[in-house]
C-alpha cells in the first residue's frame, strides 16, 4: 500500500569543520517539516561510565576532553565542583586566572564560530581572515596554559600555572588586536548583502518556544531570552567583574551571529579587567585525593551555555557518579522547534547556524505523513535538495519571510 | 615551399603555440590563479613544486595520471571514459582560432569567432553528460545544476562576445585584433568596457570559480559532478578545466584587449616573423594574466550564491543588460566607431 | 544567615504549600536547594516551582544506582530568587517506573530519554520513550550506568591487542 | 627506475590531497587539522588540497577515537578510495583510544580498523606537529617507492 | 545598511601585505616557554614510587622491572597514549619526568613511540 523507498548514502566527505554526527528525523508534509526527532549517539563514548572508574586526578583529563572546543569550561566546572565537595577553596589569583581561560576559551570558540558560519556560506576568504585573527588567541592561550586547545590548566584547589608580567603585557597587545578585528567583522556581517541574504528571518525560535524547551547559551540569547550562569549563579570571579549580558531579539540566525561576535567584544573586557587586577598570592591549595562523602552541582557558562555537572562522591578516591550535561544536549530541542513549520530547504542553515556540534547531521529519516513514504538523507544531499527546491518556490518564500 | 609551410603548420599545432605550449601556460595560469588567490587570503599558497610551487599544476596532473582508475558500479561506461577526452579534445581544438603567436589563430577562417563561442557551449554539455553517465546522487544533482546555471549564463556570455565583433564590423578573430591595432583596444570603446565585465563574470561561472561554483560547491554536494571521476579522467578534466580558463582568457584578451599586439606601439610590418611572434607571445602572455588576475580577485571577494540567486542574478540583470548594450551599440558606434 | 533569604524563603514556602509531599529538605549553600519527595509527588513539587518560582528551566535529570533504588534528580533553576533546586526522588531498581514531567517542562523530553538509555527507568506518559545514545545494535536490558555493568569485557579485549602489536 | 617511475613518485609526493575524518572525536584534533589549512600554517604550500570525495584523495587523515557506530562507515570511506592509498591517524584517541581507552563504546587505536602509515600523537598536536606528520608521510613515501 | 561586496577594500589591501604564514619547517618553529611535549626521564631521580603511573589519566605510564631504582621498578612513558597533560611531572615527587619543548613526535610504529630510559 504504502510505498516504502529508504536508501542509504555512505557518509561522504566530512566536512572540514567539527564534525559531531548526530541523527534526525523528519516527519514532513509535503515541502513542510512537521516535526523533528533527534537520535544522537554516534558521539557517545561512555564518559559517564569511565569516570566512575578513574580517580578525582584522572578525572580532570578525561573531563577535558568532552569536548575540545569547550575543555576548559567542562574542566573548570568540574574542579569547582569537586572543590566543593571536598570542602576546600581555591585562592583568589588561580580563580581569577581560571576565569581568564574561561573567557579567552569563549573568544576562541566563537570566533572559530564565525569563521566556520561564513565558510557554510560559501565565503572562505572571510573564513581564512577569522582563523587567521584567531591564531592570536591561541597563542596567549599556549603562552599561559602551554597547549593550544586541551589546556589542562584547572585543577582541583586552583590553577596549576602561574602567569608572568610578560605574558600580561602580550596578552593586553593581543586583545587590542582582537578587538579592532572583531569590531571589523561585526561591521562587515551586519552589512554585507551577501551574508544578510543568508541569514535574516532564517531559523525563528521564539522567546516562549526558548523558553519553554529550556534553550541555553547564546541560542537562548539570540531569542532574547537573557539568560546567562555567568549573571544568574556566579562562580568564579563573575560577581566582581563587570559585563554585559548580550541579548538580541530578533530570533533568527542574524541575531546568533551578532549575539556570538558581541560576546567576544565582551569576552575581551572582561580579560582587560582580570589581567590589569589579577590579586596576588598562590595559585592553588593541596588537594588530598579523597572526597568525603557528599554531592555537589556545579555550573559553568561554557561558550554554547549552561553546562552542568552533578557530582557523588562515596569518600574514595573514585567518584561514586559523575554527571555531565553538555550544552549542546540542550538546545537539540531548540533546533527541532527552529526546524519545525520550516521549509525542508531551510534545515542546513539553520543548522550550520546554531551552533557547529549540531551542524554536522549525518543521516536524516524523512517520514512524510501522508504517504508514509520514508527515505534517508545526508546532510549533502539534503543541501542539493535546497537549492532544486528554492529555486521552485523562492517567491512564495521570500515574500512570506518580508510579510513581517 | 608548400612542404615547409606544411611542417610549419604542423609544428605550430603541435608545439608552439599549439597542444604543448597551451597545455603548459594553462598549467601556468592555474598555478597564478592560486597563487594569487592565496596572496588574497594572506596565504602562501603552492611553494615546494618547483621554485615558488609553480609546478604545483603538473605535479597534480602527473599524480593524477599515475592513481587508480575506478570505475564504479552502474555507470555508463563508453560516456564515463569518453567524456573526459571529448572535453580536453575540444578545449584543445578551439584554442587553435585564439590568436596567440601573431595577429590570427593557427586554424582561422572567415567568422570563427562564431564556432570558438560554440565550441564553449559544448563543453556545458559534455559537463552534463559526464554528470549524468556517473549515476551517483551527488553527480545527478551536480549535473542538475551545471545545467541550470549553463542556460543562465550562456546568452550573456555570447552576446557580450558579440558586441567588439558589431564594433569591429567583423565576426573573424584576426580581423577584430586588426581593427584594435587600426584603432585602440575595444575595452576603452563605451559599450564594449560593459560587455568586458559580463563576459569575465560569465567566464567564471563557465569556469565554475567562486562565487558560481555552485555545481561543485565542495562544502554541500562533495564534487558535484565531477564526484566519481578518478585518477585519469579525473586529470584530463581538470586539465581541460585549465584549458578553458586559458580560452576564455584569450578569447577576451582578443576581443577587448587588443588581442597580443603590444599597447603603445605598433610592429612594422617588415620585422622578422620570428621575433614578431615572440613579441606577440609575450604581450598574449601579459594580457591573459591579466584577465586571471581580475578573475582570481572576484573570486575572493564573494560568497557563494545559491544557485537560484545566481540564476536571477543571471536572468534578471545580466540578460538583458547585455541585450541592452546589443542594441545600444551600433546606435554608439555609428556614431563614433565606423 | 542573612544572606540565604531567597533560599529559605522558598523552602518555607514549599513546606507550607506542599507540606504532606516534601520528605526533607536541604539548603546546602546560597543557589543550591535539595528537595526529597516521594516519587509521584515530584510532578505536584516540579508545578508549584514552575508556577510560583519560574523554575521553567530543567537543567538535567541525574539518574543514580543506589543498589536497591535508583534516584532520580531533577535539577531545575528558580529564576524567582536565582536558586537551583533539586527534587529528588527514589525507585526501586526492580521496578523502575515514575510518572513523566515532559507536559509540564517540555523541555526535559530528551533526558527522560538519556536516563532510560542508561538506567532503565521507564517515564509513564511519556511521548517517544525511544533509545536515544546507545547504538542500534546494543542489547536490550543492559544499562551501562547501573553499578552491575561492568567494563571488564574491555580490557579483555585490550591485554589481546596488545599481543598483537 | 625508470624516468617515468621518477616522475610519477616526484608528483606523488608533491600533490598529496587530503580527506579530513572524525570518527567522533572531542573536536579538538579537528580544528587544529582545520587550522592547518588557514593562513598561519597553510599545508596548500606542499600541495596539499582538502578534497570532499573518497574519489580524489590520496591520505585519508582520521580524528578521534574510532567509535563502534563509526568503524563501517570509515572501512567504506577508505575502500572507496583510489590507488595508492595512505592513512594518517592525528590526535591519542585516533593513535590508540587515548584517554578513551577502555570505554564501552570505542576501539583502541585507528588500526585496529585500517592499516596506518603514521601516526601523529598529541592531544591534540600542535598544527606544527600535524605538518610534522605531514612531512614523515611524505618522506616515507619518497624511501619506499 | 546592506551593501554588496562590502567587503572588496579589506581585500584589496591585502595585495601588497606579506602573508601570515609561518613557514614551517624549513623555518623551525619553538613552542613557547612550558609548552608541553615529549617527555624527558631521569632514571637517577626515579625511586620507582610508580605515583606518576597512578595518576595518568590514559594509562599511557607502564612500570617495567628495573634494578636500578629503589622500588626495582621504572615507568615507560607510551606517547602514542599520552595526552601531555603534565600530570605525571606534577605527581612526581623527585622531578624525575620533565615536559620538553619537543613537539615533532610522529612516526611510523606505535611501538616506537616510547620514553624510556637509557
Amino acid at each position: 500500500m504504502s510505498e516504502e523507498r529508504m536508501f542509504r548514502i555512505p557518509v561522504g566527505p566530512q566536512h572540514p569543520a567539527l564534525k559531531e554526527p548526530i541523527n534526525f528525523t523528519f516527519i514532513v508534509d509535503g515541502e513542510r517539516v512537521v516535526d523533528v526527532k533527534p537520535r544522537i549517539g554516534y558521539n557517545h563514548r561512555g564518559i559517564e561510565k569511565l569516570m566512575e572508574s578513574k580517580t578525582y586526578i584522572q578525572g580532570l583529563y578525561l573531563i577535558e576532553r568532552i569536548c575540545g572546543i569547550c575543555s576548559a569550561a567542562h574542566q573548570g566546572c568540574y574542579a569547582q565542583n569537586i572543590e566543593e565537595a571536598a570542602g576546600i577553596e581555591a585562592p583568589p589569583r588561580g580563580v581569577y586566572l581560571r576565569t581568564l581561560i574561561w573567557e579567552l576559551e569563549r573568544i576562541h570558540s566563537h570566533l572559530l564560530w564565525v569563521g566556520v558560519a561564513y565558510h557554510e556560506i560559501g565565503f572562505d576568504t572571510l573564513f581564512m581572515y577569522v582563523w587567521r585573527d584567531r591564531e592570536r588567541v591561541m597563542d596567549i592561550l599556549e603562552m599561559i596554559s602551554g597547549n593550544r586547545v586541551n589546556y589542562a590548566m584547572n585543577t582541583i584547589g586552583g590553577v596549576r600555572r602561574d602567569v608572568t608580567p610578560e605574558i600580561v603585557d602580550n596578552a593586553l597587545k593581543a586583545l587590542d588586536y582582537l578587538e579592532e578585528r572583531t569590531k571589523y567583522y561585526k561591521k562587515v556581517t551586519e552589512e554585507d548583502d551577501s551574508i544578510l541574504a543568508r541569514t535574516v528571518n532564517v531559523g525563528i525560535l521564539k522567546t516562549e518556544d526558548a523558553k519553554r524547551l529550556c534553550a541555553v547559551g547564546p541560542t537562548a540569547r539570540a531569542s532574547g531570552l537573557k539568560v546567562d550562569v555567568r549573571r544568574d549563579d556566579p562562580y568564579g570571579a563573575y560577581d566582581e567583574l563587570d559585563f554585559d549580558v548580550v541579548v538580541y531579539d530578533t530570533c533568527d540566525l542574524t541575531a546568533r551571529v551578532l549575539v556570538r561576535i558581541d560576546e567576544v567584544l565582551e569576552s575581551i573586557k572582561m580579560c582587560r579587567q582580570i589581567l590589569q587586577n589579577l590579586p596576588s598570592g598562590p595559585v592553588r591549595v593541596k588537594f588530598k585525593r579523597k572526597v568525603p562523602e557528599g554531592e555537589s552541582i556545579s555550573k559553568v557558562e561554557a561558550p554554547r551555555g549552561e553546562d552542568l555537572h552533578y557530582v557523588k562522591a562515596n569518600g574514595t578516591e573514585k567518584p561514586e557518579r559523575y554527571k555531565v550535561r553538555a550544552p549542546t544536549l540542550a538546545n537539540i530541542p531548540s533546533v527541532c522547534e527552529m526546524l519545525k513549520g520550516g521549509y525542508i530547504a531551510d534545515i542546513p542553515i539553520v543548522f550550520a547556524g546554531i551552533d557547529p556540534c549540531i551542524a554536522c547531521t549525518d543521516r536524516m529519516l524523512f517520514i512524510d505523513v501522508n504517504t508514509e513514504r520514508k527515505w534517508m538523507w545526508t546532510e549533502e544531499e539534503l543541501r542539493m535538495y535546497a537549492r532544486k527546491w528554492y529555486k521552485k518556490h523562492l517567491k512564495e518564500v521570500v515574500r512570506e519571510r518580508w510579510k513581517c | 615551399m608548400e612542404v615547409l609551410e606544411l611542417i610549419l603548420l604542423i609544428l605550430a599545432t603541435v608545439l608552439f603555440p599549439g597542444v604543448v605550449f597551451c597545455t603548459y601556460y594553462a598549467l601556468f595560469l592555474e598555478w597564478v590563479d592560486r597563487k594569487f588567490f592565496a596572496r588574497l587570503q594572506n596565504r602562501v599558497g603552492p611553494w615546494i613544486t618547483g621554485p615558488k610551487g609553480i609546478l604545483q599544476p603538473i605535479a597534480d596532473i602527473i599524480k593524477l595520471l599515475a592513481k587508480e582508475d575506478i570505475t564504479p558500479n552502474g555507470v555508463d561506461r563508453a560516456g564515463f571514459v569518453g567524456a573526459p577526452f571529448f572535453a580536453l579534445t575540444l578545449a584543445l581544438f578551439s584554442l587553435m582560432f585564439v590568436p596567440i603567436a601573431s595577429t590570427s589563430g593557427i586554424l582561422s577562417f572567415k567568422g570563427d569567432l562564431l564556432i570558438v563561442l560554440f565550441i564553449s557551449t559544448v563543453f556545458g554539455i559534455i559537463i552534463i553528460f559526464a554528470g549524468y553517465v556517473s549515476a551517483s546522487r551527488f553527480s545527478i544533482v551536480g549535473t542538475a545544476r551545471a545545467g541550470l546555471q549553463f542556460v543562465g549564463y550562456e546568452i550573456p556570455l555570447f552576446v557580450s562576445a558579440i558586441i567588439p565583433a558589431l564594433i569591429a564590423r567583423s565576426l573573424t578573430l584576426k580581423e577584430i585584433v586588426e581593427w584594435q591595432i587600426a584603432h585602440y583596444p575595444l575595452i576603452l570603446c563605451f559599450p564594449a568596457m560593459i560587455a568586458f565585465g559580463i563576459f569575465i563574470v560569465c567566464s567564471l561561472a563557465k569556469l565554475e570559480k567562486l562565487p558560481f561554483d555552485i555545481p561543485e560547491a565542495e562544502t554541500e554536494i562533495v564534487a558535484g559532478w565531477a564526484t566519481e571521476f578518478s585518477g585519469k579522467k579525473l586529470a584530463l578534466f581538470r586539465l581541460s578545466t585549465d584549458l578553458k580558463m586559458l580560452l576564455l582568457a584569450g578569447l577576451a584578451t582578443a576581443l577587448f584587449l587588443g588581442g597580443p599586439a603590444p599597447w603603445g606601439f605598433t610592429l612594422p610590418a617588415d620585422l622578422n616573423p620570428y621575433l614578431a611572434a615572440l613579441i606577440y607571445s609575450i604581450w598574449f602572455v601579459i594580457k591573459t594574466i591579466i584577465v586571471v588576475l581580475i578573475m582570481s580577485t572576484l573570486k575572493a571577494a564573494f560568497a557563494r550564491y545559491r544557485i537560484d540567486q545566481a540564476l536571477r542574478g543571471f536572468w534578471r540583470y545580466l540578460t538583458p543588460l547585455s541585450l541592452a548594450i546589443l542594441i545600444l551599440t551600433p546606435i554608439v558606434a555609428y556614431h563614433f566607431y565606423w | 544567615m542573612s544572606e540565604l533569604k531567597a533560599e529559605q524563603e522558598l523552602v518555607e514556602d514549599v513546606k507550607k504549600q506542599l507540606g504532606d509531599k516534601i520528605v526533607d529538605t536541604k539548603i546546602q549553600r546560597a543557589k543550591r536547594v535539595y528537595i526529597r519527595v516521594k516519587a509521584g509527588d515530584h510532578r505536584d513539587v516540579i508545578k508549584y516551582l514552575k508556577e510560583k518560582w519560574d523554575a521553567y528551566h530543567v537543567s538535567t535529570i541525574t539518574g543514580v544506582d543506589l543498589g536497591e533504588n535508583i534516584e532520580l534528580l531533577y535539577h531545575l533553576f528558580a529564576y524567582r530568587g536565582n536558586v537551583t533546586v533539586t527534587v529528588r526522588t527514589e525507585v526501586p531498581k526492580s521496578d523502575p517506573k515514575i510518572q513523566t514531567i515532559v507536559d509540564i517542562i517540555p523541555g526535559a523530553t530528551l533526558y527522560e530519554r538519556e536516563v532510560h538509555d542508561l538506567l532503565g527507568v521507564v517515564f509513564e506518559g511519556h511521548p517517544e520513550l525511544e533509545r536515544l545514545i546507545l547504538p542500534d545494535d546494543w542489547p536490550e536490558g543492559v544499562y551501562p550506568l547501573r553499578k552491575e555493568y561492568k567494563l571488564e569485557v574491555e580490557e579483555v579485549e585490550e591485554v589481546k591487542e596488545e599481543g598483537e602489536a | 627506475m625508470g624516468i617515468l617511475d621518477r616522475m610519477v613518485k616526484w608528483a606523488r609526493i608533491r600533490s598529496p590531497w587530503i580527506l579530513h575524518f572524525n570518527t567522533g572525536g572531542c573536536n579538538a584534533c579537528d580544528i587544529e587539522v582545520l587550522a592547518v589549512l588557514t593562513p598561519r600554517f597553510d599545508v596548500e604550500r606542499f600541495g596539499i588540497l582538502l578534497k570532499g570525495s573518497p574519489r580524489h584523495a590520496d591520505v585519508l587523515v582520521v580524528t578521534g577515537p574510532v567509535t563502534r557506530q563509526v568503524a563501517k562507515r570509515l572501512k567504506r570511506i577508505y575502500y572507496q578510495m583510489p590507488e595508492p592509498k595512505f592513512v594518517m591517524a592525528v590526535g591519542a584517541c585516533a593513535v590508540s583510544g587515548g584517554v578513551f581507552r577502555g570505554a564501552y563504546n570505542v576501539h583502541m587505536g585507528l588500526d585496529q580498523v585500517l592499516p596506518v602509515d603514521v601516526y601523529v600523537p598529541g592531544c591534540p598536536p600542535k598544527p606544527e606537529a600535524i605538518i610534522d606528520g605531514v612531512v614523515k608521510l611524505l618522506k616515507k613515501l619518497e624511501e619506499g617507492g | 545598511m546592506r551593501l554588496p561586496a562590502r567587503f572588496s577594500p579589506e581585500l584589496l589591501r591585502h595585495v601588497p601585505r606579506k602573508p601570515a604564514t609561518v613557514m614551517y619547517p624549513f623555518v623551525p618553529v619553538e613552542a613557547p616557554e612550558g609548552f608541553r611535549g615529549k617527555h624527558e626521564f631521569d632514571i637517577e631521580k626515579c625511586v620507582g614510587c610508580g605515583l606518576c603511573a597512578r595518576d595518568c589519566p590514559s594509562g599511557a605510564i607502564e612500570m617495567v622491572p628495573d634494578e636500578r631504582t629503589k622500588g626495582k621498578k621504572r615507568p615507560v612513558i607510551h606517547l602514542d597514549r599520552c595526552l601531555f597533560c603534565a600530570q605525571c611531572e606534577e605527581s612526581c615527587p623527585r622531578g624525575a619526568i620533565k615536559l620538553t619543548k619537543v613537539y615533532e613526535m610522529a612516526g611510523y610504529k606505535r611501538e616506537e613511540m616510547v620514553v624510556t630510559a637509557p
